[in-house]
């Protein structure tokens, strides 16, 4: 295990840097007035520091694992993963915001701000010191709050931020004060650190426990874990429709990274694949209960939505408590499989709110009767229904879909660690998920659309995108065998 | 003798009264006081420990990015306020609910 | 080498591109589907192909060793989580030879078929799409080396069969008849579900985690007197499994669905529900005859609810008038007989008579479509007689197939019958309740016969139209399509690519039995059993397969099948008889009988009684619910009108007390629950703090305890 | 540890900080309560001095005093308008909300006397701490300051997005 000083670390940051850089060249383009006239100049930057964000990403990632800038985060094929996720997402959102009515008058600053938080995803991702964990946190929280309430002029919209930024502030601060428990019984900021004094004074501590809670808190409010998830069916709904795709899968997956690697590195002890959680923090129970809570909750209350965002807001509850299995399950399997989960969910959870944007640019309204006799409405509405059908069937977690496999490799993870209830009752939830996946393929086949006007989903770009997802659901759901690769090499954190 | 302990009750007394200030308020602006007294308590817990714990300047430096953070966060906070206002021409949280259920 | 071994994987492809060109073209409306002959040309090519390289795969199978005619080909590693491994693999060994065969062959038929049926459909192309599809997830079903793949196939073939019955969807009686397969086969599938799960638990405890059949067949003795609950595991497994084979394959007690899926288009009630998709239960416990023979107790269930089946559905068939539901509840039947065959230990028989059916079943469902047609769209036999004039070619087919069912030398059904009799009868040799079951197996054959030819007495011997005094004016008549307004219309015979199907079928049902002589009849003209042979491999080892026990035929069986040959030829007679010169002789039975004629007419009411005991219950579960809710919840006004709202909706949708019983309960308790929940999302930013800092303290109230 | 004359300061400062705190949490005034605000930082500014965190106080008073707590007042009188005497600042819930927090603070209180901290041998030294944390800052700490700079910088833009909206919008009405 190598630490490296900020001169060594500068190489490993190269792909960070051009996003910092991006996110500062945008913000320009607001200052002279003719530059701000061309509404394609600041994504078409944005998409180009993404994408050679990634290619960078690609680089640096043959690089030796390390711990870099002091100790303050690390570098390894977790935080490459992350880093690709995060690019991913951001391309899509990207895409997303230039197709939606919504936000088609957005500044410059909505594009650098879209490159802000995809510059905090892989740093969360990598903290390995308690204040990185504070910082790239807020960093995607405060960017955040201000697209979430970017739509200045609608109710909803500022309704929404400013729930986001109460309920975001109060948990960030219940946050620190629990890691400055942790800090104060173990002495040290650096997770690796804390693990190592956990190991060697193994005395049981409140102090501890109540931290970490406390933390969970955090965490807990960024992946929307039940009773921290309240404020996500509002924000999603209130927000314009590409912000709550990408918050729904960006800043969602960097809290997972995070709670994986602290509980992994920071709690729990690697004996050969399984992590044995430390003594008297029975952190596997906790999560277990954490985790069948939020999936049975998001998937009760979603039975009952009629909003297309809130609907798909409770479902994105429901997922994360599938994922938060992995956090209970503790091995190496685990770990696969929630990344495995989380590309799933990337190309399900898009692809759901792509033609959902398509609905409501279309009809205008978010209600999920605008998808009423979608599949009926000329050959944009089959296509888009066809694809709408596919990913509510990868989102309920039916063959032969990506989301089945992400299931599979999850609930086999969850088997492997011996926790049977939890692997039951995740199973008879996703059975329950059903009943509302299922009513927007009946609302799209079996019933009158209100208006039967074909549905308008007009030029090249925007059909494309939905059917190339589409095409990812179902050929990732016959031949993961790449993304099973990709997953097997990212579950490796350094510590 | 003051003793690390009186430190920190004072500082969990502080926490408290954020929260209770920030689960019982009407008023956005309230709720927002609420969350600068959480913060603060944390911000002090950490100078605490450093001083009576581990003794290195990172406490100092932690305290530091969490005033600075809140700040950065109030300064969110009151902007999206203000729209909330300029819609709804209230801030009064009971009176500003479209999004539920 | 073995080209076509190599290569298997065309097999299941092949239908699966046919279904993918038709049903892209459907979904997307794109203008190819609406030429017609492009449509059937792309699925009936797909399913030829796949026909061809089936055969081909039988040719390189037989010029193999006899001993290890087993070939797994493996296209791609599926899933490998530690140390458990499931691939697309495809085995091809002499059953799944037999099946492939079967699916494609009778299915090109079918398709032939359909071409001329569904002629003037408007859903031609969603027709032909679903029929691929199926025959795709047929073959997965019959291919797969290992469990998941049989699994994906059994489930898939369910999804197909429940889009085809309900295919003219518009009429609610069909997409109600859909709905209750759907769900009856749920209730297989998931005793199903439990029994595979609980053998691939047990191998995984042996640390043996394999899904593969060759593995658990290696593996599966370590497995021997492991107890759940006092009970032998395997029996265990082996009842669950087949529970879930009594839904797929419509026996006792969950038969009740095959009768109304005859809703569906004919074509599909001959692919589908009589030739190959109903006896995916028989093959599924022919593929696991190592755990059935491992498990006496869990053989002696299959055995009797298979004879009870046959003979109890024979008898249904007595009084029905509608010639489909003769032919569903003669399926039935038939399906209990390759049970009881199973059961008995006989696998080869059981797999034969799975053949011999697939051939002549298939024939006299399509003749019954014929006729259908032929009578425009009347499926009432009454209305029927004197057929034989019009429709020379579909009345020649149908009786050759009826005497194959009815089980007279030397016809398909004879051999394949008789054997499964016979290994039952001698199996009473050990057990005295076999002799029992070969009893309602000899009395199911009679009735067989009967109402067999009962059948083709009303319809084809006769006048035109001579009983349609018998029907009483209330009975509302219903054919596939809905209501129908009975006009008088010639009867007439119907185009060339149905009757093409006809007649192939015909000679099948004429000669197929030939392959497998038994060695009685054979060892005269040393003609082998070369249908057993070719199974033996896949049987091996399986006790009741009487290897070496031919060299002494004993007299019994040839005085039984003399027995059996005489009674199918008596019976056929006096069903003959009375429908054409006594006609008046059913009309005194009824009136002599009036209740037993209804009892038997009205299927023994076993709707009626699931209706009692299973759904009004579910109903009254749920209608506590709603007390509960009354009462108890009497605050939550707005909930109360999210449910209602919901159950109606639920309600319209389904509209069947069946359906309602187990989804309203499911729903409304899951919709109370979410209601409930759904409450303390207040919108006050407050409040979510609230219950977040709640959580905490519950959390380290809960570490202090 | 500490001397008497620190002691008696800590008193002193106890009780600013609670006074303001039950102010901030229980009047129903707002402007009283956006002052209160000020007594609880002044307070927690002299803890900090107390605790040998002098930069840390120092940069308390400035930003929260100097920063902060300008714009609460701001917006208090943007969003209440200046003419309007009684700024309401009123409480749901307080029945449900006390127990929690009665019970938050006995949980608390108990760990913080139970639990074995982390405590070092030695009592520190007070020194000037100033010189220290901008050698960390830029060594040690380099990676988290920048990323405060990109945080800070979007955190600026996006307000005045807000707000420069806000503005045209109040001018038209």
């Amino acid at each position: 295990m190598e630490i490296l000083n900020n001169q060594d670390s500068l190489w490993y940051f190269l792909p960070e840097s051009v996003l910092i850089l991006t996110f500062v060249v945008i913000l320009l383009f607001d200052l002279p007035e003719n530059w701000s006239k061309n509404r394609l100049l600041a994504p078409i930057v944005a998409t180009i520091g993404t994408v050679l964000f990634l290619a960078l990403s690609f680089y640096t990632q043959q690089f030796p694992e390390a711990i870099t800038f002091h100790g303050m985060i690390i570098n390894d094929a977790f935080t490459d993963f992350f880093r690709l996720f995060a690019g991913l997402t951001a391309l899509i959102t990207i895409f997303l915001s230039l197709k939606s009515k919504e936000v088609a008058q957005v500044r410059a600053e909505y594009w650098a701000l879209l490159v802000g938080i995809t510059l905090g995803i892989p740093m969360l991702a990598a903290s390995n010191n308690l204040l990185m964990i504070y910082l790239a946190l807020e960093l995607i929280s405060i960017l955040s709050y201000i697209l979430v309430g970017y739509l200045h002029n609608t109710k909803t919209s500022s309704e929404a931020a400013v729930k986001y930024v109460l309920y975001g502030a109060t948990a960030s601060g219940v946050m620190i004060y629990g890691l400055s428990l942790i800090f104060g019984v173990t002495g040290t900021l650096n997770a690796i650190e804390i693990r190592q004094f956990l190991i060697s004074n193994p005395a049981e501590q409140l102090a501890l426990f109540i931290g970490l809670l406390m933390t969970l808190a955090g965490f807990g409010y960024k992946i929307s874990m039940v009773p921290f998830h309240m404020w996500a069916p509002d924000v999603y709904q209130g927000a314009p429709t590409p912000v709550t795709a990408f918050l729904s899968v960006g800043p969602k997956a960097a809290g997972f990274a995070i709670l994986l690697r602290f509980i992994y590195t920071a709690l729990t002890q690697d004996q050969g694949g399984v992590y044995v959680p430390l003594k008297y923090i029975d952190i596997s129970t906790l999560m277990a209960v954490f985790a069948l809570a939020t999936m049975t909750l998001g998937n009760f209350v979603a039975l009952q939505q009629t909003n297309i965002k809130r609907f798909l807001a409770y479902s994105s509850i429901a997922h994360a408590g599938y994922m938060l299995m992995a956090a209970a399950a503790l091995n190496t399997e685990a770990l696969r499989g929630v990344i495995f989960y989380m590309i799933s969910y990337l190309i399900m959870n898009m692809g759901a709110f792509a033609v959902a944007i398509a609905v409501i640019n279309d009809s205008g309204s978010e209600e999920l009767s605008a998808f009423k006799g979608l599949g009926n409405r000329g050959r944009k509405g089959a296509l888009a229904a066809v694809a709408m059908t596919l990913f509510m069937v990868s989102l309920t977690g039916l063959p032969p879909t990506v989301g089945f496999v992400g299931k599979f490799y999850l609930f086999s993870a969850v088997i492997e660690a011996k926790i049977y209830w939890l692997a039951v009752l995740g199973v008879l939830n996703s059975v329950v998920s059903l009943y509302y996946y299922a009513k927007i393929i009946k609302y799209m086949y079996f019933e009158e659309a209100k208006e039967q006007k074909p549905f308008a989903l007009t030029g090249f770009s925007f059909p494309s995108l939905i059917v190339g997802l589409a095409a990812a659901t179902v050929f990732f759901g016959i031949f993961w065998n790449a993304l099973s690769y990709l997953t097997e090499i990212s579950a490796h954190l350094l510590m | 003798m003051i003793q690390m302990q009186h430190f920190l009750m004072m500082s969990a007394v502080i926490f408290v009264l954020g929260i209770y200030t920030v689960v019982t308020r009407k008023n956005v602006l309230g709720i927002l006081l609420g969350t600068e007294l959480v913060l603060n308590a944390a911000a002090l817990n950490i100078v605490i420990f450093g001083f009576y714990g581990n003794q290195t300047i990172e406490s100092s430096i932690y305290a530091l990015f969490v005033i600075v953070l809140a700040a950065a966060e109030a300064a969110v906070a009151l902007a999206v306020g203000l729209t909330l206002y300029q819609n709804f021409k209230t801030i009064d949280t009971t009176e500003t609910r479209e999004l539920k259920g | 080498m073995h080209f076509f071994l190599e290569n298997i994987w065309v097999i299941p492809l092949a239908p699966l591109i046919g279904f993918l060109i038709n049903g892209l073209g459907c979904f997307l409306r794109l203008p190819y589907v609406k030429s017609r002959k492009f449509v059937h040309f792309v699925a009936c090519t797909a399913i030829f192909v796949a026909f061809v390289f089936a055969v081909g795969v039988f040719f390189d199978l037989l010029g193999m060793d006899p001993a290890h005619r087993s070939f797994t080909k493996t296209l791609y590693p599926w899933i490998s989580i530690g140390s458990l491994e499931a691939n697309v693999a495809f085995l091809a060994d002499p059953l799944s030879a037999v099946m492939m065969l079967i699916i494609t062959g009778v299915g090109f038929l079918i398709h032939v078929y359909s071409i001329g049926y569904m002629h003037e459909d408007p859903g031609f192309a969603r027709f032909f799409t679903y029929l691929n599809l199926f025959c795709f997830a047929m073959l997965l079903l019959v291919m797969g080396d290992n469990i998941f793949m049989l699994f994906i196939g059994w489930e898939g073939v369910g999804l197909c069969s429940y889009l085809l019955i309900g295919f003219w969807y518009e009429h609610k009686p069909n997409a109600v008849a859909g709905m209750k397969a759907f769900i009856v086969n749920r209730i297989g599938d998931f005793a199903f579900l439990i029994g595979l799960f609980l053998l691939f638990w047990f191998l995984y405890q042996q640390g043996h985690p394999t899904v593969a059949f060759s593995g658990i067949q290696e593996n599966v003795h370590l497995l021997e007197g492991a107890k759940v609950g006092g009970i032998s595991l395997l029996a265990l497994v082996g009842i669950l499994l087949f529970i879930g084979a009594t839904g797929k394959s419509a026996q006792i007690p969950l038969y009740v669905w095959l009768p109304d899926a005859m809703a569906g288009p004919t074509p599909v009630s001959a692919l589908i529900h009589a030739a190959t998709m109903v006896t995916a239960g028989i093959y599924m416990i022919g593929r696991l005859n190592f755990v059935y023979s491992l498990a006496p107790e869990a053989l002696v269930v299959v055995a009797t609810v298979g004879a009870l089946t046959a003979l109890f559905a024979a008898t249904i068939g007595f009084a029905q008038n509608d010639i489909k539901k003769v032919l569903a509840y003669s399926t039935v039947s038939q399906l209990g007989y390759m049970f009881l065959g199973m059961g008995t230990g006989a696998y080869t028989a059981g797999i034969f008579h799975l053949m011999t059916h697939a051939f002549f079943k298939a024939c006299l469902f399509l003749g019954s479509g014929s006729v259908i047609l032929g009578m425009h769209h009347e499926q009432d036999m009454r209305r029927m007689g004197g057929l034989k004039k019009y429709m020379p070619v579909t009345y020649m087919t149908f009786l050759l197939a009826t005497i194959a069912i009815a089980g007279i030398f030397p016809f398909a059904g004879f051999f394949s019958k008789d054997e499964i009799l016979w290994k039952t009868f001698e199996s009473g040799g050990h057990q005295y309740w076999y002799y029992v079951l070969w009893g309602m197996g000899v009395l199911g054959a009679m009735g067989t016969a009967f109402y067999m030819f009962r059948a083709v007495a009303m319809t084809f011997f006769g006048k035109l139209g001579e009983r349609a005094h018998e029907i009483a004016p209330n009975e509302v008549e219903e054919d596939e399509h809905g209501p129908h307004q009975h006009e008088h219309h010639t009867p007439h015979e119907s185009p060339k690519s149905m009757t093409f199907a006809l007649v192939v079928l015909a000679i099948l049902s004429v000669v197929g039995g030939l392959v497998g002589i038994p060695y009685a009849l054979g060892h005269f003209f040393h003609i082998p059993n070369f249908f057993e042979e070719w199974l033996a491999p896949v049987f091996a080892g399986a006790h009741g397969e009487g290897h070496g026990a031919h060299h002494d035929v004993p007299v019994i069986e040839y005085m039984l099948m003399v027995f059996s040959v005489a009674i199918a030829l008596a019976t056929s007679a006096l069903a003959v008889y009375i429908y054409t010169k006594r006609k008046d002789l059913p009309a005194r039975f009824v009136t002599r009988f009036p209740r037993l004629h209804r009892l038997v007419h009205e299927k023994y009411y076993v709707d009626e009684i699931y209706q009692v005991l299973v759904v009004n219950n579910l109903l009254r579960i749920n209608q506590l619910l709603a007390l509960f809710d009354q009462k108890v919840v009497d605050g939550f006004v707005n909930f109360a009108g999210t449910v209602v709202r919901f159950s109606s909706k639920v309600a319209g949708f389904t509209d069947n007390r069946w359906v309602d019983g187990f989804v309203n309960l499911v729903g409304n308790s899951i919709s109370f629950a979410g209601a409930s929940l759904r409450k303390a999302q207040t919108g006050l930013v407050q409040n979510y703090l609230y219950i977040a800092v709640a959580g905490v303290i519950a959390l380290m109230i809960w570490r202090l305890l | 540890m500490m001397t008497p004359m620190q002691d008696l300061a800590f008193a002193a400062l106890s009780g600013i900080v609670i006074a303001a705190g039950c102010l901030i949490a229980f009047s129903r005034n707002l402007v009283y309560s956006a002052f209160a605000l000020l007594g609880a930082f002044v307070g927690v500014a002299g803890y900090f001095v107390l605790l040998g965190a002098d930069f840390v106080a120092v940069i308390q008073l400035l930003v929260y005093i100097g920063g902060i707590m300008v714009l609460y007042l701001f917006a208090v009188l943007m969003t209440s308008g200046i003419g309007d005497v009684t700024l309401t600042n009123r409480s749901i819930a307080t029945k449900a909300s006390a127990p929690l927090c009665i019970v938050l603070i006995i949980l608390l209180g108990k760990l913080i006397y139970t639990t074995e901290w982390y405590v070092a041998a030695e009592p520190t030294e007070i020194a000037p701490t100033t010189a220290a944390i901008g050698n960390a800052l830029l060594t040690e700490y380099l990676l988290p300051f920048e990323l405060a700079s990109v945080l800070l910088l979007g955190t600026l833009v996006g307000t005045v997005a807000l707000a420069r909206r806000g503005v045209k919008v109040i001018k038209k009405s």
